[in-house]
C-alpha cells in the first residue's frame, strides 16, 4: 500500500534533535484480534486486525506485543517486525491487517505463536523509523537471515515498485528456517532470489555474504535484517564494495517507544559525535557506516555494547564527566 | 475488531468528583504522575496521547553534563518486574533547558524535573539552573544514585548525605517550586531517611526508587546486565512501595515525622494499584514501569482512580489520604 | 492423558555428575532443601513423595512454647509473589521433639531445624535442646523475627542482636552441628549483618527471609493482612535475592568477610533458577513458596540442576560455586 | 463409585496429631487434559481427565488448581471441591475423571473457566478430609449455598445408598447462581429437593435457613457448604433443634496441603483445647459446634479468625507466651 518513505536520511539524528526532520507515523495502540495463525516452516504467521495501526505502517517498523494473559508476570513488550500491512484486506473482509512473523524463542514469544483466531494481542504500531529510501536507480539487494526476511518482502515491492533492481538474499542455519522464499520469488522474480543455509538443505551451503558478495558493487544500497553478526558481515561486504548498508538491528527492548533507553547501542551521528542511541526510535535500521563496531561484541547470547571511550558524557578515567 | 487501548482503558469520567491534588505549592489536575526514566521526557508519550492530561510529567533525572549511560545489556525481565541499569543517561542540563522543557511548556504539561548530581554541589547547582524557569512545577530529588565522595554509596541510604542533598537543594530553591526527596526502599529504616530529608526542608516524598537486584545470565553464567546490578521496579515491588509509604504516613500520624505529601510509586499498573497507595497515606502516586507494558497506563490510571475513589464515596482525593491508617484505627478502637 | 507431575517434572538422573554438597560439617545428598514454613516438618509433603530424597527439610521455626500465630487473614497473593504473616504459628519443642523430629529421623530425611526466639537466652535454649537428638543434620537461626527486648526490632536488622544470638547459639552447640544464620534482605548493609554473624561462629548463612511488604484491601479500605504487614517471598523477590548472595559471596572473595557457605533462598521455581544463586555464590538453595505451586518443587528443582550443572560441565556442585564471579573477573582481566 | 468414609470423628483430632487416625487418600499431583467445560447457570462445570486423583477421591474433598500459564504471576493454587469422581467415566471413552464447578470470582478462578477442552491443568487431590459418616440411620439434610452445592450431590448419593433420608436445600441470591437442582432431585426425588433464592427468582424466597427450620430435629445431622455467614446459621439451626452439623469452610489458602498455616480457623480440639486450625487438612469440613464462633468475624469481604485468649499459644498481655 505505502511507499518507501521520503529522502534518505543522511545520517542518523543525535537523540536530542529527533523529530524535526522526522515523517514517520505517530504510533497507536490497538487491541487487534488474531484473525489467523499459520505455521510457516519453523516460524508461525499471525494476522491481525490492526486498524490505524496497519494504515499507518511503512515498511521497516515493527510492532511491540504484549504478551501472557492479565496478570501476566512477562512486562515488557516483545518487539517484532511487521511483514505486511494491508489496509482493506481481501483475504479478511476488507479489514486493515498487520501480519507478523514469530519464532518461539523465549516464553513470550511462544505465548503468541499459541494464539488462536479470536484471541485478542494489545499491539502498539508501528514503531520505529522505516527503511530509508536508495538514491534514485541505485541497485538494491535485500538480505534477511531467519525471520529477518520478514520486513523484507514489503520493502522489495516498492523498491521494484520505484525502480530499482531488487536482488534478494535469504540465508538460515537450514531450511526449515528459511522465510519469505516464494513471496520474495513472486516480487523480484526466481532468479533475483538467493538463498545460502549453513548445512546446505537448501540453496547455496554457507553464509548469506557469500551470496551477498558478488551482488555487491559500487553505488550498491544493501538492507539487511538478522542477526548481529550477518549484520556486521554485511555491512564489511558492502562497504567494501563502495556500497552503503541499513542494518536492522534486534536490540533487547523494554518500552519500544523511546522513554526507557534500554535498546541502546553506539552509532555515530550526523555530527560525527557517537552516542548511545536508541534502536527502537532512532532506529532499528542504521547506516552500517555509523555503527560503532569496535565497541559491540557479539557473542553466542547476542550482541553486548560497550561505551566507546569517545562517546557523548562517556565515563572518564577520574573526575568529572567531559 | 480493534479498539484503541487508550480509550478502551479508560474508565469515564467520574461525576462529583474532584480529581485535583496538591504536592504542597504544587497543584495538580490529578494524582496520577509519570515516574521518572519511565517517560524520558514527555515527548515520545506524546506521540500517543495529551501529556497535558497526566497529573504531571516527571522526567527523566537531569544531570549537569552529558552522561552516556552504562554498557549494555541494560536491562533483563524478571517476575512481574524488571531490572534496569540504564545509568542515568541523558544529554545534560543544557540541553533539557534548550529542547524538553520548552517541549513540556508548549504542550501544557506540569513538569516535575528530577535532579541527580555526583555530590550535593551538583545538585544544588542544578536546582539553581531549574528553579526560575517558566514551566518547572517541582524539583524531584533523586538521591537513589551513588555519592562519588562517600566511597560511591547511594545518598538515600544514608540520612547524612540524604539531608546534605535536601538542605543544598532547599536553600537553592528558596521555596519557589516544592523540593521532593526521591527515597530508596533499600535501607533498615526508611523513616530515619524520610525525616532526615523533611528535617532539612523538603517538602515532600517520593517513594520508593528502584530496589537493587540482580539476575544471572544462566547461559554466559554472569550477571545479565552489564552493570551487575539494576534496580528492580514494576508490579513485583508493589508490595514493599506500599509497606513503605504506610510506614512513613503512619510516622507521620504518630506525630514522630512532620506531615508533608507523599507521592506514591512502586509497581502500579491500575487504578486500584493507585488507590493502595492513596489509602496508605499518598497524596499522589507515580506510575514507572507500566508505562513500557501499557504506554496508555499513566492515563488510564488516572481515570482508574477517580473512579475508584468516587465510587467508594470519596469527594475528593485528600479525602482518601491514608483512609487505611484511620479504618485500622477505628478497629483498634472498638 | 494425566500424568502425575512429579515425575514428569523430575529431568532423569545427570550421568557423571556428582550432586552432593555440604554446609560445613554436614553432608547433602543434594543441593535442594525445602525452606522453613514452607514444608512444616515434612509429614504433609510425604504424603506426595519420599521427604529422604531431599537435600534436607528444613522445619517451620520451631519456638520454645507453644504459639498460635496471627489472626487471619494471614496471606495475601501479589504479583508472582506472596505475602504472609502466620505469626511463627507452632507447638512448640516439646511437642516437635516428641513428634516431628522422630518422623523425619524414620523416614530418613536430613532435618535442618529453624529455630525462633524473643530473646537471645531463648535462641540458646532452644538449641542446647536440639543439638543432642539424634536426627538434627543443622541448625538454623531464624534471626529475622523480633527482638522482644529491643523495642520488636527484628534481629536481623541490627548487626549487634544478630551477633548476640548468634554467638549464644554457637557457644552452646560447640561445634556439634553446623549453626546457619538466616538473613532478613531489609537492611541497608547486608554484608555488615553477614559479618557480624560470622564473626561470631556461625557456621553459614541462609539468605534471604521475605522481605517486608504490604496489600490494602481496596474493598475494606484496610490491610489485607490482620498483622497488616506481612513477608513477601516467591519469583518476584529473586533478583534481591540473588543480588544479596552475590554481595555476601564477593566480600568473601575480596576477603573483606570469612569464607563460609551460603544457603541461598527466595523465589526459586526451577533448576535455573537455583543455578542463578549456586552461580552466585550459594553451595546449596532452599525452595520455599514454589512449593505452594508445586509441592513437587523441592524435589525438581533438585533433579533440574543437576542436570544443568552436568550440562555446562561442572563434575560437582563446588565447582561451580561463584563461578559467574570468576566469568566476570576473566573479562576485566581481559 | 466410593463409599463415605469410615466412622465419623469424635471431634477434630489436634493439628500435632493428625494422621494416626486419618483413613484420608494420599493426594496425587496430576496433569489433566480439560474433556469439557460448559455453562451451567453462572458457572462452569469443568470434567478433567484426572487419572489417580479420580480414583482416590471421596466426597468432601477438594482439588488444588494451578493457575495462569507459565510463567503465570498467580503462584497460589485455588482450591475446588470435587462435584464429582467418575473412574472409568463412560462418557469420556472410560476415562477417570474429575468434575468441578468453578465460579469466575478473580483472576485466578477466571481463567480456569477459560481453558478450553484438551488444554492442561497442574492439579494436586484428593485433598482435605472427606465428609464423616452420620450414625446408622440418622436423617440428613444437605444445604449448599451457590456453588457451595457442588459437593453435595455426590454426598447425596452415597447418603441415600446407606439408607438415609436425604433432604437437600439449596440456596442462592438468584436462580442462575443455583446449582445441582437436576442432579440433587434425580437423586433424593424433587420432593426433597427444597430451593431457597434471595430474591425470589426461583423457589421460597428467603435464605437455606428458612428451609432447614422445619427439616432440623433432634438428631439430624446438617452438611452444609457455602459462606461463612450461611454455615454460621445453619450451625445454629442444627444445634438448636439437637442436631448436628458438618461445615465445609472456605478459607484463603496458599498451598492447600497442610504446610503453610495460612488456611487456618479457631476451632476447639478433642481434648477441648481451642487451635488455630488448618482448614485444608483437618478440615474443610469442621464439625459446627467446635468451631469458636465467638472469634469469627464475617463481613462482606469474608470472614476473618482473631486468636482467642484461651488458644493454644495465644498471645499474653505481657512477659511470655503460656
Ligand atoms: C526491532 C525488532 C524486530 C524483531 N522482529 C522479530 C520478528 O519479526 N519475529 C520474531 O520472532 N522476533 C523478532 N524480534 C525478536 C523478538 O522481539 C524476541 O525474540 C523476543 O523479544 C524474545 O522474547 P521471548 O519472551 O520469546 O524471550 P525471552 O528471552 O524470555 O525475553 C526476555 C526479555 O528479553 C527481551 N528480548 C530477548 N531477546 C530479544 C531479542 N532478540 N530482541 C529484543 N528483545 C529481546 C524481551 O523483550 C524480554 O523483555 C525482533 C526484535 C526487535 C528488537
Ligand atoms: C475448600 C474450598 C473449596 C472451594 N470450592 C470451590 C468451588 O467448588 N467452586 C468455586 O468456584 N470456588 C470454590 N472455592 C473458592 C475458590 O477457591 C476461590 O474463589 C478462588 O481461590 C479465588 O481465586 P481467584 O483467583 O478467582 O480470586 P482472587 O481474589 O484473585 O484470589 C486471590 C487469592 O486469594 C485466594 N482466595 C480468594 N478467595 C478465596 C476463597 N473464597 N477461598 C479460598 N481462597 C481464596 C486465592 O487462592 C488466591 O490466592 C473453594 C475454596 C475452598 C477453600
Ligand atoms: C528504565 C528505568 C529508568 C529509571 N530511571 C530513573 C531515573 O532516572 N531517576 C529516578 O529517580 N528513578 C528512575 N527510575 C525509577 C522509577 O522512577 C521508579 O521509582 C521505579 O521504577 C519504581 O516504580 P515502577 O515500579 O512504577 O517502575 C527508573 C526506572 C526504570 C524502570
Ligand atoms: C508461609 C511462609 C512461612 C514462612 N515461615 C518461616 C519461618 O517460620 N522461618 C523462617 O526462617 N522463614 C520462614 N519463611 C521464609 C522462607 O523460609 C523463605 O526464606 C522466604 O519465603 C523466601 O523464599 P521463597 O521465595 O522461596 O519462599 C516463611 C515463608 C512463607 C511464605
Ligand atoms: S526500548 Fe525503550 S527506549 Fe528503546
Ligand atoms: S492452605 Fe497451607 S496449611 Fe492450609
Amino acid at each position: 500500500m505505502s511507499a518507501v518513505t521520503g529522502p534518505a536520511p543522511a545520517g542518523v539524528p543525535a537523540a536530542e534533535t529527533l523529530g524535526a526532520r522526522d515523517r514517520r507515523p505517530d504510533p497507536v495502540q490497538v487491541r487487534c484480534a488474531v484473525l489467523a495463525n499459520e505455521p510457516d516452516g519453523a516460524y508461525r504467521r499471525l494476522v491481525l486486525d490492526a486498524g490505524e495501526a496497519a494504515r499507518r505502517a511503512l515498511p521497516g517498523q515493527f510492532a511491540a506485543l504484549a504478551v501472557g494473559e492479565p496478570p501476566t508476570a512477562m512486562l515488557l513488550r516483545r518487539a517484532v517486525s511487521i511483514h505486511a500491512a494491508t489496509p482493506g484486506d481481501r483475504r479478511f473482509d476488507g479489514a486493515d491487517t498487520l501480519e507478523i512473523v514469530v519464532a518461539p524463542h523465549g516464553p513470550g514469544t511462544e505465548w503468541v505463536t499459541r494464539r488462536r483466531a479470536g484471541d485478542v494481542l494489545d499491539v502498539v504500531a508501528p514503531l520505529g523509523r522505516p527503511f530509508p529510501a536508495p538514491e534514485v536507480g541505485a541497485p538494491t539487494v535485500l538480505v534477511g537471515g531467519g525471520y529477518g526476511s520478514a520486513p523484507l518482502v514489503w520493502l522489495a515491492r516498492d523498491l521494484r515498485d520505484a525502480g530499482h533492481r531488487v536482488d534478494v538474499v535469504l540465508g538460515a542455519a537450514s531450511r526449515d528456517k528459511l522465510f519469505g522464499l516464494e513471496e520474495a520469488a513472486a516480487v523480484v522474480g526466481p532468479d533475483l532470489v538467493h538463498v545460502t543455509t549453513d548445512d546446505g538443505s537448501a540453496g547455496l551451503r554457507g553464509r548469506v555474504t557469500d551470496a551477498l558478495a558478488p551482488l555487491a558493487r559500487d553505488g550498491v544500497v544493501v538492507y539487511a535484517c538478522g542477526p548481529m553478526a550477518m549484520l556486521r558481515a554485511v555491512h564489511e561486504v558492502a562497504a567494501g564494495a563502495g556500497g552503503t548498508s541499513w542494518l536492522a538491528v534486534e536490540e533487547s527492548m523494554a518500552c519500544g517507544i523511546g522513554v526507557c533507553m534500554t535498546c541502546v547501542l553506539p552509532v555515530r551521528g550526523e555530527d560525527g559525535v557517537t552516542r548511545m542511541t536508541r534502536s527502537c526510535v532512532e532506529g532499528p535500521t542504521f547506516d552500517g557506516d555509523r555503527v560503532r563496531w569496535d565497541a559491540i561484541s557479539i557473542g553466542p547470547g547476542g550482541a553486548t555494547s560497550a561505551v566507546p571511550a569517545d562517546c557523548l558524557g562517556a565515563p572518564v578515567a577520574a573526575g568529572k564527566g567531559h | 475488531m480493534t479498539t484503541t487501548a487508550t480509550s478502551a482503558g479508560s474508565a469515564g469520567p467520574a461525576v462529583g468528583f474532584d480529581p485535583r491534588t496538591a504536592i504542597g505549592t504544587l497543584e495538580l489536575k490529578n494524582p496520577v504522575l509519570t515516574a521518572s526514566g519511565c517517560a524520558a521526557a514527555g515527548r515520545e508519550l506524546g506521540r500517543l496521547y495529551d501529556v497535558a492530561a497526566l497529573g504531571a510529567v516527571v522526567t527523566k533525572s537531569i544531570l549537569r553534563d552529558a552522561r552516556s549511560g552504562r554498557p549494555t545489556p541494560r536491562m533483563a525481565e524478571t517476575p512481574s518486574g524488571m531490572l534496569n541499569s540504564i545509568g542515568l543517561q541523558g544529554p545534560g542540563i543544557d540541553a533539557f533547558l534548550a529542547h524538553d522543557l520548552p517541549w513540556l511548556r508548549d504542550h501544557g504539561a506540569t513538569a516535575v524535573v528530577s535532579i541527580a548530581g555526583n555530590d550535593a554541589a551538583e545538585f544544588a547547582e542544578l536546582a539553581g539552573r531549574l528553579v526560575d524557569e517558566p514551566g518547572v512545577g517541582a524539583v524531584e530529588v533523586n538521591i537513589s544514585c551513588p555519592n562519588v565522595a562517600n566511597r560511591g554509596l547511594v545518598f538515600a541510604c544514608d540520612p547524612g548525605s540524604s539531608a546534605e542533598v535536601v538542605s543544598g537543594v532547599v536553600d537553592v530553591v528558596g521555596g519557589r517550586v516544592p523540593v521532593l526527596a526521591k527515597l530508596s526502599p533499600d535501607v533498615t529504616d526508611i523513616v530515619a531517611i524520610a525525616r532526615a530529608c523533611l528535617d532539612h526542608g523538603a517538602d515532600g516524598l517520593a517513594m520508593v526508587n528502584t530496589t537493587l537486584g540482580m539476575v544471572v545470565d544462566t547461559d554466559t553464567m554472569r550477571p545479565v546486565l552489564a552493570g551487575v546490578t539494576g534496580g528492580l521496579s514494576g508490579p513485583a515491588i508493589r508490595p514493599i512501595a506500599v509497606r513503605c509509604v504506610w510506614q512513613v504516613h503512619a510516622a507521620m500520624r504518630r506525630g514522630d515525622l512532620r506531615t508533608a505529601p507523599i507521592v506514591g510509586i512502586g509497581g502500579i499498573l491500575t487504578g486500584l494499584d493507585a488507590l493502595q497507595f492513596v489509602l496508605a497515606g499518598a497524596s499522589a502516586v507515580q506510575v514507572g514501569t507500566s508505562t513500557f507494558h501499557d504506554p496508555s497506563a499513566p492515563l488510564r490510571v488516572g481515570a482508574e482512580l477517580a473512579q475508584a475513589l468516587a465510587a467508594r464515596g470519596f469527594a475528593g482525593v485528600a479525602d482518601a489520604v491514608g483512609h487505611a491508617h484511620t479504618v485500622l484505627a477505628r478497629e483498634g478502637a472498638r
